[in-house]
């Protein structure tokens, strides 16, 4: 029999297989596609809140707060100025009507707040975004902020960077610990995928006994069993892949309206990832037929 | 063709199952091997095929030592041997079609040609016309005759069959001992494990009979072959009924 | 005991295995079940034990109607039966030992009585001495006469016996048949299941012959008995002599 | 039969039959340990993240910068005045040197920067903690950072809430992610323990069959295997905290000595919690049994 031949003999055994022992093939796919889900769900929250605080370190920003009551011709000035600055990427103003209008996007529970009577309401400022430092930016001059704090008419000067590096400490220690719980899932997947698929073929092992008593090669008894497996992990990877868009969908449609949600659920994973997901199933269902076939494995397990 | 040369074994639990047992079957010979519930029959015929290895001796079936065959190798031996399981062994996920068919198409034949020999060994047997149903939908001596159909697809040089009629009624019991028949006469060595006592009786020839796992027994008997051929079908047949009467085995009584 | 009326049974497969059977056994019976391979002797056994359900008629055993039963109710009308499967249907995972005292277990009885029931059992069909093999380690014979000890161990009102005999060699099997004769003589109805003639011939009395899932015979055979008891080897107790022509259930058939 | 003596006979029967299955039970155990385990330690990580930004959260203080050699009486002085703050828990005066071993614990590779010749070093600070808001405390009266920041011998007030504040927003977005993925893990782990109980009921349908056929009833068929299952998860459950306890001690010594993996290994699970895993376990691997054995399923099985 040629390559082709076998590899094709393979195929519509195993699929064949699946279809006649569907139920326990079917709870197979599910358990693959249930660990293969869950690692994809951690793949996806850690890579979105990794990227927003990326985002975050990225779009590291000054803001200028002005002085209540700032004509806005001084207020535009300044802002003209500010980004005539060499490590100064662009300068954007915000009126104190755009600053209430965002605070209330955020917190919308505050209105109250901000509107009481008496309130001084929110200042205008300008928000400065400064270009990567390193991505041939300059780092702003030492005193720069307090120098530009002292000019009349300048309230405050908030400079995001100083928190976005406290935050980059505390989320070294969370990416470490992600790290380490995306390893734990990640062989736990292994495990779980080979251990299902090898369970199955304890389910078969008088079906692998009989063949071979008759004159079956090893090749050829163990060829659709393989194909099983890899099928088994194929159609697990897909199953969680397509749960994983729907899930992804779904919970994007019920928070779209708020910003938290829109930040959180800020991207899906990429085809690659997608793919690799799939691909690791499929040779995760691979890798435990191979291992439940090893001959003396399921000689003993004949018996016990 | 099957050479025994002082050949125990011992199961892991510690029961002795053959003894230093010795014997030859030559090529294209029929042989019976009979003895009582537990005497060894079924093990001495695992040898062969090496389901199992001897603990002590050797086995040599057409020349080679089979206890010291490669494992790669063992499918090859098996290739050669037709084997009628005591218990079957059909695959309960395949068709009947397709546990019959099952070696020629690992061995890459084409798929017409599988499926017509498959067709008329389980014709042969009378199951032509259930070819797509599963080895758990058919009564006890239809998975008996499907695993005689199995043996006999290819044409082995060897035919191992274990009690193969014990779910048989005596009609088809003949049937399928006529086609034994045949396929010896093709060239097949047959070895045939049975307590029927009929069935040796009217075959004769070669008896190796093996008694708490020794072999008390090597007779050459005189058959009365014709009463297979005459005629069978129908029912009781008047011809049986002398048989009947002397078929008390006092004769050879242990 | 047993009533069939009108019974018919067709597989979801679509296979008719039983038409339009009636009959009756009545209670202390002893009757044959006879037909050739496929005729549906498996199927009607099952249909009293309420493994299979009927497609049309009713069964009655013990005046219940067992398609009817409720699910609830099927362990209970079990317990009165003791089966022998044409395939065993031994738990791998259990000894023999336990494989018999199952039922015993399950009704609660203390642990020596359960033990000493299933010895006796075991010890009457020669298995006395391999109480902790798995079934997976004793010869076919071996495993068919565990079912058979298994069906025996709690007297039951009915012994259902599906080809008991073919995996054992003519001593032995005359040893069960001995086994069963005596059973039915303490009050048990048996049904027997079997191809071999010469039981049938030996026993005599109540014989149902199946052809094509049809019933196409109610036969009252005299039997020749004595021929089990003369002189059965080994353990053949003679006391037993006597009792042997009188047991003869002729005279209740049908 | 009294329901005592059938309990110790599901008992008995599930011990001899995980014992005499040993490899299928073996593998299902150690399926069900990942499982569990994977749960624990997303609980450990997430409660050792979560109980690290609550510390923080709880510990908010502000710093108050010394101007480079201020007098240590006055220093003092200004110490025991913040200290009698209504607001202030505690206040405790960090010396030049104090600051610099400290800076040089959390970044040693930075040493040369500190050390260089002509650096002033870093300044003496007066560290307050405050009270936590809310449990009888009181926030500081608005601009009294700034005030103070304006007293003679005062370089800068460092105010930690501002950024603990931002943190705990995007904390939020981390906690809400963290959450979802806890519920899958969980869903995924009560899925795959069941699924791997039911193939290894599927392995045994017929066993099950012949005692229906031998006139068991479904009470003495179902006890031994109800039995299996909740012997199953309990000990998954506890090889899974035994690992867990194994890998956490593992970890801690590997980094034990430096600052960031001594926060991240704060603490191990709570006895309770550790109960509760292996009571989770338990009762997973119970469901998955009493699940696998419903009559239909299994009756199906038989023939698929
Ligand atoms: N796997 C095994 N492990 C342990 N003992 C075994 C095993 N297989 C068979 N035996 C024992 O070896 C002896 C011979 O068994 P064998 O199956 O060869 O008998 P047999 O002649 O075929 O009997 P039967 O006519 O009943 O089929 C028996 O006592 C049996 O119990
Ligand atoms: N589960 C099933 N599904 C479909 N058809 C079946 C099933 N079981 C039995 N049959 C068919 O029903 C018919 C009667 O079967 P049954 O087992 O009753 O025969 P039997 O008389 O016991 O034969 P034997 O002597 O060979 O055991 C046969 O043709 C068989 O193929
Ligand atoms: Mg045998
Ligand atoms: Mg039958």
């Amino acid at each position: 029999m040629t390559l082709a031949k076998a590899l094709a003999y393979f195929l519509r055994e195993a699929l064949q297989n699946l279809g006649r022992s569907w139920r326990v093939s079917l709870l197979a796919v599910a358990t693959i596609a249930v660990s293969l889900f869950v690692g994809g769900a951690f793949l996806l929250a850690s890579g979105n809140f990794g990227g927003l605080v990326e985002h975050w370190r990225q779009e590291r920003k000054v803001v200028v707060y002005l002085e209540p009551g700032a004509a806005p011709e001084a207020a535009e000035a300044l802002r003209a100025e500010l980004e005539g600055l060499p490590f100064v990427r662009a300068a954007q103003l915000v009126s104190a009507g755009e600053a209430r209008s965002r605070f209330l996007q955020l917190f919308p529970s505050l209105e109250s707040l901000v509107d009481q009577p008496g309130s001084v309401g929110l200042p205008a400022s300008v928000e400065l975004s400064l270009r990567p430092a390193g991505s041939g930016g300059r780092e702003p001059p030492a005193g720069w902020a307090a120098q530009l704090e002292a000019r009349p008419g300048v309230d405050l000067v908030d400079d995001d960077r100083d928190w976005v590096s406290q935050l980059t400490a505390v989320l070294a220690v969370g990416r470490a610990l992600g790290l380490c719980l995306g390893l734990v899932l990640l062989a736990g997947a292994v495990f779980t995928i080979a251990s299902v698929v090898r369970l199955t073929a304890y389910l078969y092992s008088d079906e692998i006994a009989i063949m071979r008593l008759v004159g079956a090669t090893e090749f050829f008894i163990r060829g659709p069993f393989y194909a099983e497996g890899l099928l088994q992990g194929l159609f697990g990877g897909l199953l969680a892949t397509g749960a994983l868009a729907a899930a992804f969908e779904l919970a994007k449609a019920r928070v779209a309206s708020t910003l938290w949600g829109s930040m959180l659920l800020g991207r899906f994973l990429s085809p690659l990832e997608l793919a690799g997901l799939v691909a690791f199933g499929t040779l995760a269902g691979l890798a435990g037929a191979v291992i439940s076939l090893r001959r003396e494995r399921l000689g003993a397990a004949e018996e016990g | 063709m099957i050479r025994f040369f002082n050949v125990s074994k011992a199961y892991p639990g510690g029961q002795l199952a053959l003894s230093d047992v010795s014997f030859q079957v030559p090529r294209g010979q029929f042989a019976f091997l009979t003895g009582p519930s537990g005497a060894g029959k079924t093990t001495l015929l695992k040898l062969i095929f090496r389901e199992e290895a001897p603990s002590q001796g050797q086995v040599l079936v057409n020349g080679r030592n089979v206890s010291s065959l490669p494992p790669s190798k063992i499918p090859y031996l098996r290739r050669t041997i037709g084997v009628v399981f005591q218990d079957f062994r059909l695959i309960p996920r395949k068709t009947i079609l397709e546990n019959v068919s099952f070696l020629p198409r690992v061995l890459g034949m084409e798929r017409e040609e599988q499926k017509r020999l498959a067709h008329g060994a389980l014709s042969s047997v009378g199951l032509g016309s259930r070819l797509g149903a599963f080895p758990l939908e058919l009564s006890g001596g239809e998975q008996q005759r499907v695993a005689i159909a199995r043996a006999l697809i290819h044409q082995p040089e060897l035919l191992i069959a274990d009690e193969p009629t014990g779910n048989l009624d005596p009609e088809l019991s003949r049937e399928i001992l006529r086609l034994f028949l045949e396929i010896n006469q093709r060239g097949t060595t047959v070895l045939l494990a049975t307590h029927d006592r009929d069935m040796i009786r009217h075959v004769g020839g070669r008896v190796l009979t093996l008694e708490g796992g020794r072999l008390a027994g090597d007779d050459s008997l005189e058959g009365s072959v014709s009463m297979l051929w005459p005629k069978a079908p129908a029912q009781a047949e008047p011809t049986e009924e002398p048989e009947a009467d002397g078929q008390e085995p006092a004769g050879d009584g242990a």
